[in-house]
């Protein structure tokens, strides 16, 4: 249990500073590498509460796929730094402030009268060896939402179709062939025949 | 009850037909304007044609809907696709079909940009209106009601006149003011009652309270619709700006959709507060048909002047369907009522063949000389003889000439205000002096006179397509002036029957 | 002992942190996107936690589409990004205010 | 042929020639027009005579039929049918005659007129109008000819629609009308809600019944039914017959082609008020408050219109100013409950007043369209056929004895001298006064058109518009087609009273369409004193009405055949006498000022104080910038920064989250 919790705090001192860090550095790219630490020490938070499918998920698809993009994205731009801290110091107070009383009313909501205590919410004891995560969320992933499951599918495809159309674009300038064309034309738009008299030979 | 095999789907047919070809007609491109004109008549042409057993396969002895459709549509709400036509929506019916045809073939050279589209605006908006006019759900019908705006927003923004922005923008705003007034109603009468079948809610009994407020909810939407004073001047503006087709649309059968929702929901649903509040209907309809008759007068715009003259008009209508509870006070039977409400469907149909007419008559004018303005013209009879003819002849049938259709709904309106109280009548019947004084004062400073300018003095009289859409109108007001047997039988049934019920207290 | 308000609490303070990282970097739109992963993540965190905790799998469920959408959104909104800064060539939200009414 | 066929034949054969002249005027071309308008007319006259010839031997009694079913509403039967008892069958021939003779004439009046074809057209339909008007069996359509001879009317009156003063005078006389038309639908509803039915037959069996029923107006009224029935139809007739105040359309109808005054606005239309209060004799008699109302009107009518008719100019105006007199006369005799006497005096009058108005179209074509009398006389070598006709005429219109008008017109004095009726003696004044006037305009009329000396010159000059009095010919007698009409009308002018006087008044050949109850019956008392029409002509010689006649005669030929100065010393004395009749009594300035320009007024008040003022722009654009204002106001909300947004959001998120914390215990 001890080891439970040290593994808990140790996580979640990691993920807020990792947090705190994602939204105080200067630099964008160090940003994402924060938020990736971020998304890690959740991902072992995850696993303490017996959420392996997904905290391997976050890690592999998160992190592998989406986080890896936010990093082209940065480094692709070619964006000029300086601006964007303008400020900084001025909204840090508001900014400060509004956390402050977010995060007091949710943790007044969370711990007020117990109501999420062990009383209200009695800690499960550990599943046994042979419990599969992977499998019980594939299972009603297949039966009881296998609908939504699709339409999840068809909102990636969608995602992925808008994105390519998105930042699709023909430069000008560019020499590209177009098979097409190409294999559509015709005789008569290549060779022009033209009638003429045969010449002869001049007499010398 | 008449059940062919075709006769079950003849409703959807009317409305899905327009609609699909409209939409056949806009992938015709705005390139090939000579196939989407083709087929645009043809469409129109066949919804005529279809919508023609509604006349004579129409039984004239029952009041009970007729050619019924009822399918479930979404189960949840208990919401059905529920169609049938009974004495009163099926004239009407008819006359948009008819309509269709010929804003088809008035528009065929007047317009010029994008024709596909406007050809499929009109027969999307045709197909709508038949809904409109033969649901008998009520969530059926309002989803036609509002989708109907649609189409009409479309053709007098695109193809509208200068202003065109500021009147539909007004157009749409108003009708949607008043119809959402409309859907709270529905949607509480659902809550009470568990269906949206309007026939169930006309037995259904209600309290005098929940009948005002639902009479009110109603009259929102549809006196803005009819339009009954002082709601409206979004139309004066939306006939100003309106192409002619959509004009005629807007006069012929739009306005008709406000007493034809008299008919079909204020006063069998509200009975008792449509008895209790028939002095507001009634002072302003009287309102309408003296003081609007005096703006028309003022007018300086032909379109204006029509679209008042609308107004005024359609002031009988629901006097004439209103004056049914102040008889019923007063003598405490029905007799002489139903020749009010009676009235008021005849005027309803052949308002639309003179207005339309109008509107068309102006629309040629304007086709040649592009200006509405009454001063720009004056002895176009010496150039256009034969537009003379037909124009003095609609406004002679605006002014309630007997002969002409103009004449048999107004005279029976009156003669039933007569029963009910004399001023009534008396205020009704100055629309014989106002209606000649607006329309002939319009025919003298646009027809008669010496010509004025050059322009008037090159125009073209009108040419066979013209006097075709022109003549058939003629011929539509000449017979329904002369023998409006025909049309009354279709309604007789369905009047004694609404008559009956609605004398008949709801109160809980 | 480790209880639900624990894990609640780490959500709840990992989400006043991105608040506050919206402020702090309100310039830099990609860092605000950071911050939103952020707070997906101290969302995700309290699904996790209800979920072990009512013994329900529900919620990891939810987790789930959770990242779907996110990874989604993330690919769509640095495609934005990406045509926002060749049009424009800046991503300076200040510069961005073509919804002031 | 069947009796309904026949009878259906009589309007419908003008129609048909109607719409052949209308429609298909250019493949017929204009003899085909007037040779098809004619020959409907012709074979509608026929028909007439043939069915007033039945009548007469007694082979035909009163006719009722339908013809087809209008409408069936609330149990209310609407049907277009014709009534023909004797009162119809007279009233077809005088029309469909006086028809067929302006037919013929206007082949030479309106002969260089490029619209020749649509004015038989118009000419041929308001036969058929005015055929249905007085065959219906129904008040329905009755109102039905009455405004179709309206529509008609108007058509006519503005048929040279280039010239701004037809146009004007058309919509007046239709507007007019219209006021007329306004009561009548009150009075046709009110027959309505009475009877429950509109047939004649049916509302004259009842009518005895309902004496006593009333009215009740909200607003602490409380109306004779019967009385307010007659009231607002002969409301109708004053708009139709021309009576005061009702009366000013019809000087300014005479804008329209003369043929039309003649026909329309002299010999038939105008006597459909006439032919109407007498139809509905059974009704009327019923009230006499309506009756007096009725004798009033026609008095102050007859009157005053003859005193204008002394101090115009225009030919036809004071010929039009004598027809409203006439038309006084007539509704007097209607009010003294004399129907017969109206119904002959109508017919006399329409033989006669159609001649005149013929004769003074010929005048007219003499004189190139010149209508100023200052610019006419010594025309009777001219155009002697036109001055004899004339002749016959005026004496007919003054009551000459031996005359046609001599006959009806002494025939009214004397029923109103003999009536008891309210307001009788005011009437008897008016006249007997009447009668002095008429002769006194009618030889000015003679005078100053045919004798005297020529107030015209004959020169050649060219130039499209001669001044007025200058001529570019000398006038000459008018062709055939418009003499012999003349003459054709002149022979009942002379003839047709004293031959029918007997029958029509005293043989009770209208008893079967008019009632009389017998205390109102003046006819039958004179019936006692009647020994015959020539009798009747010799004991005039001494009787009040005709030494007026001579008087008026005498005064109009000293002071317009031999000193004309004596007029403009009179007009100088009496200066306001003068200004007061010159102006026809104000009425049309009145009206111009009041309704015309007043109804305009208030028109463009309301539309941009009230419709454009208080509803567009004060409540619909109104609120549209109460929404504005506020968005306005609201849209700096909106700062288009990303972070404002979320800032926004954040704080509402730490909103609600602290109500949560608040309020949930």
């Amino acid at each position: 249990m001890i080891v439970q919790e040290l593994i808990f705090y140790a996580f979640s001192l990691v993920m807020i500073f990792a947090a705190v860090s994602v939204i105080t550095v200067r630099n964008p790219v160090y940003a994402v590498l924060f938020l990736v630490l971020a998304f890690f020490s959740a991902a072992a938070i995850w696993l303490l509460l017996e959420a392996e499918f997904l905290a391997i998920i976050l890690i592999v698809v998160y992190v592998g796929a989406v986080m890896v993009l936010f990093l082209f994205v940065v480094m692709m731009l070619d964006i000029n730094l300086v601006p964007f801290k303008e400020g900084f110091i001025r909204y840090l107070p508001v900014a400060v402030l509004v956390a402050l009383a977010m995060a007091v009313e949710l943790l007044m909501v969370l711990w007020a009268r117990g109501r999420f205590g062990a009383d209200m919410f009695p800690v499960p004891p550990l599943s046994s060896a042979d419990y599969s995560n992977t499998r019980e969320l594939g299972q009603l992933l297949y039966s009881n939402y296998l609908l939504p499951f699709e339409v999840a599918g068809v909102i990636l495809l969608v995602a992925i179709i808008a994105a390519v159309a998105l930042t699709l674009r023909t430069r000008p300038g560019i020499r590209t062939q177009n098979p097409s064309a190409q294999v559509r034309t015709r005789r008569d738009e290549s060779v022009r025949l033209v009638k003429m008299k045969s010449e002869k030979p001049r007499s010398v | 009850m008449v059940n062919g095999t075709m006769n079950g789907f003849l409703l959807s047919i009317l409305i899905w037909l327009p609609i699909l070809g409209g939409v056949g007609v806009m992938m015709a491109g705005a390139q090939r304007p000579a196939l989407a004109k083709g087929l645009a008549l043809l469409i129109a042409t066949a919804t005529f044609l279809v919508s023609l057993p509604l006349f004579f396969a129409f039984d004239t002895s029952t009041a009970a809907m007729q050619f019924v459709e009822l399918r479930p549509w979404i189960e949840t709400f208990n919401i059905h696709y529920y169609l049938g036509v009974d004495g009163f929506s099926a004239p009407l019916i008819l006359l948009t079909t008819f309509f269709g045809v010929l804003v088809v073939i008035a528009g065929w050279r007047s317009i010029q940009q994008n024709v596909n589209q406007y050809m499929a605006a009109f027969l999307v908006m045709e197909g709508l209106m038949v809904g409109v006019f033969s649901a008998l759900d009520a969530l059926l019908f309002y989803v036609f009601f509002e989708a109907m705006l649609i189409p009409m927003f479309l053709v007098i923004g695109i193809w509208g006149g200068p202003r065109r922005v500021y009147a539909t923008i007004k157009f749409f705003l108003y009708t949607f003011l008043g119809s959402v007034f409309m859907l709270i109603g529905l949607i509480y009468l659902y809550i009470q009652s568990g269906t949206w079948d309007i026939l169930a809610w006309h037995d259904m009994p209600l309290s005098l309270a929940v009948q005002k407020w639902l009479f009110i909810g109603f009259l929102a939407a549809f006196a803005v619709k009819i339009p009954m004073f002082p709601v409206h001047t979004w139309l004066p503006d939306a006939h100003v700006e309106a192409p002619t087709g959509g004009s005629v649309i807007l006069a012929a059968i739009m306005l008709k959709i406000g007493g034809y929702g008299f008919i079909r929901f204020s006063l069998p649903i509200t009975p008792d507060a449509s008895a209790a509040l028939d002095w507001l209907v009634i002072a302003l309809s009287l309102i309408a048909v003296v003081y609007i008759g005096f703006v028309a007068l003022a007018q300086q715009d032909m379109k204006k002047l029509i679209a008042y003259s609308s107004i005024s008009h359609m002031g009988f209508v629901t006097l004439g369907l209103f004056i049914a509870f102040a008889i019923y006070r007063k003598t405490g039977g029905v007799s002489g009522a139903a020749l009010g409400v009676e009235g008021a469907m005849v005027q309803m149909v052949s308002h639309g063949f003179i207005s339309g007419a109008l509107f068309l008559t102006v629309g040629v004018l304007y086709d040649r000389m592009h200006s509405r303005m009454i001063k720009d013209y004056g002895g176009v009879a010496n150039t256009m003889p034969w537009f003379a003819l037909f124009a003095v002849f609609f406004l002679m049938a605006n002014s309630g000439l007997p002969g002409t259709s103009g004449f048999v709904g107004e005279f029976m309106v009156i003669l039933s205000s007569f029963q009910a109280n004399f001023w009534f009548a008396l205020l009704a019947a100055l629309t014989l002096i106002l209606g000649a004084a607006y329309s002939l004062w319009l025919a003298k400073r646009v027809i008669f006179g010496a010509v004025t300018n050059r322009e008037v003095q090159n125009l073209q009289d009108i040419n066979s397509r013209e006097a075709f859409v022109l003549g058939t109108l003629a011929v539509a007001i000449l017979f329904i002036g002369l023998w409006p047997q025909p049309l009354v039988d279709m309604m007789q049934a369905s009047v004694d029957h609404l008559l009956q019920h609605i004398i008949q207290s709801k109160v809980i | 002992m480790l209880t639900l308000a624990h894990f609640l609490t780490l959500g709840a303070i990992l989400f006043s942190l991105s608040i506050a990282g919206i402020f702090i970097n309100r310039k830099n739109i990609i860092i605000l996107l950071m911050c939103i992963e952020l707070m997906l993540l101290a969302v995700n965190m309290n699904f996790v936690a209800f979920s072990r905790f009512l013994g329900n799998l529900d919620g990891q469920i939810f987790v789930f589409f959770i990242l779907t959408v996110a990874a989604a959104e993330a690919g769509i909104g640095l495609a934005i990004l990406v045509v926002l800064f060749r049009n424009r060539q800046t991503i300076n939200v200040a510069e961005l205010d073509d919804l002031k009414g | 042929m069947s009796l309904q066929t026949t009878l259906l034949l009589i309007p419908l054969l003008p129609l048909g020639g109607a719409i052949l002249a209308g429609f298909f005027r250019n493949q017929i071309g204009r003899v085909g027009a007037h040779t098809v308008a004619i020959l409907g007319v012709g074979l509608s006259f026929a028909l007439s005579v043939w069915i007033l010839l039945q009548q007469i031997n007694g082979t035909l009694g009163t006719v009722n039929v339908t013809v087809y079913t209008w409408m069936v509403a609330d149990g209310i039967n609407f049907q277009v049918g014709f009534l023909v008892d004797h009162l119809t069958s007279l009233m077809m021939c005088v029309v469909s005659f006086v028809s067929w003779m302006v037919h013929f004439y206007t082949i030479g009046y309106m002969r260089d007129d490029p619209g020749y074809q649509r004015f038989f057209s118009y000419i041929a339909l308001f036969t058929f109008a005015m055929l249905m008007l007085v065959m219906s069996n129904n008040f329905l359509q009755l109102f039905f000819g009455w405004e179709a001879v309206g529509l008609v009317s108007y058509l006519l009156i503005g048929f040279w629609f280039n010239r701004e003063s037809a146009i004007r005078a058309n919509l007046k006389a239709f507007l007019v009308n219209r006021v007329g038309d306004f009561g009548f639908l009150l009075g046709l509803a009110a027959v309505l809600l009475t009877f429950g039915t509109l047939d004649y037959v049916d509302v004259f069996a009842q009518a005895s019944n309902v004496v006593d029923q009333t009215l009740s107006v909200p607003g602490g009224f409380e109306w004779n039914m019967i009385t307010f029935i007659c009231v607002c139809l002969f409301i109708g007739a004053m708009g139709k017959s021309a009576q005061a105040p009702l009366h000013v359309w019809l000087p300014d109808s005479m804008e329209g082609p003369t043929p039309i005054s003649a026909l329309i606005h002299a010999a038939t239309m105008v006597t459909a008020g006439i032919f109407m209060v007498a139809r509905m004799s059974p009704l009327f008699e019923l009230s006499d408050v309506a009756l007096s109302f009725v004798l009033l009107i026609g008095a102050v009518t007859a009157l005053s219109m003859g005193l204008i008719g002394i101090v115009q100019n225009d030919i036809k105006r004071v010929i039009a100013y004598s027809t409203l007199s006439q038309l006084g006369y007539m509704t007097v005799a209607l009010g003294v409950s004399a129907y017969s006497a109206a119904i002959f005096h109508l017919m006399t009058h329409a033989f006669f007043k159609a001649l005149l108005f013929l004769g003074a179209g010929s005048v007219i074509i003499a004189l190139h369209h010149q209508q100023d009398m200052r610019y006419m006389g010594g025309l009777r070598k001219y155009m002697p056929i036109t001055w004899i006709t004339a002749w016959i005429g005026t004496l007919a219109l003054i009551g000459f004895p031996f005359f046609s008008g001599f006959y009806s017109k002494d025939m009214i004095i004397e029923a109103v001298a003999d009536s008891h009726r309210w307001g009788s003696s005011f009437a008897y004044f008016a006249v007997v006064a009447g009668v002095l006037i008429t002769a006194i305009y009618s030889f000015r009329l003679l005078y100053l058109t045919f004798h005297g000396k020529e107030r015209f010159e004959v020169k050649h000059e060219g130039g499209e518009h001669p001044p007025p009095g200058q001529l570019e010919h000398a006038p000459k007698e008018s062709p055939l087609v418009v003499t012999v009409p003349l003459i054709l009308l002149a022979i009942p002018s002379v003839v047709i009273g004293w031959m029918t006087i007997e029958p029509v008044l005293f043989g009770g050949w209208l008893e079967d369409s008019i009632f009389v109850l017998d205390k109102n019956n003046v006819l039958a008392e004179l019936g006692e004193h009647f020994h015959g029409a020539s009798a009747m002509a010799t004991h005039a010689l001494s009787t009040l009405p005709f030494w007026l006649m001579v008087t008026g005669f005498v005064l109009s030929t000293i002071i317009y055949l031999f000193r004309p100065s004596i007029a403009d010393a009179v007009r100088d004395r009496v200066q306001w006498l003068y200004t007061l009749l010159d102006h026809k009594y104000y009425f049309d300035e009145f009206y111009q000022k009041v309704f015309a320009s007043g109804s305009v007024k208030l028109g463009k008040n309301l539309w941009n104080k009230a419709d454009a003022g208080l509803i567009d722009n004060g409540i619909v654009n109104g609120s549209a910038r109460v929404v504005e204002w506020v968005a306005a106001r609201v849209r700096r909300w909106q700062t288009g920064f990303l972070y404002d947004y979320a800032f926004t959001m954040i704080i509402g998120l730490i909103g609600i989250l602290a109500v949560w914390v608040a309020m949930v215990p």
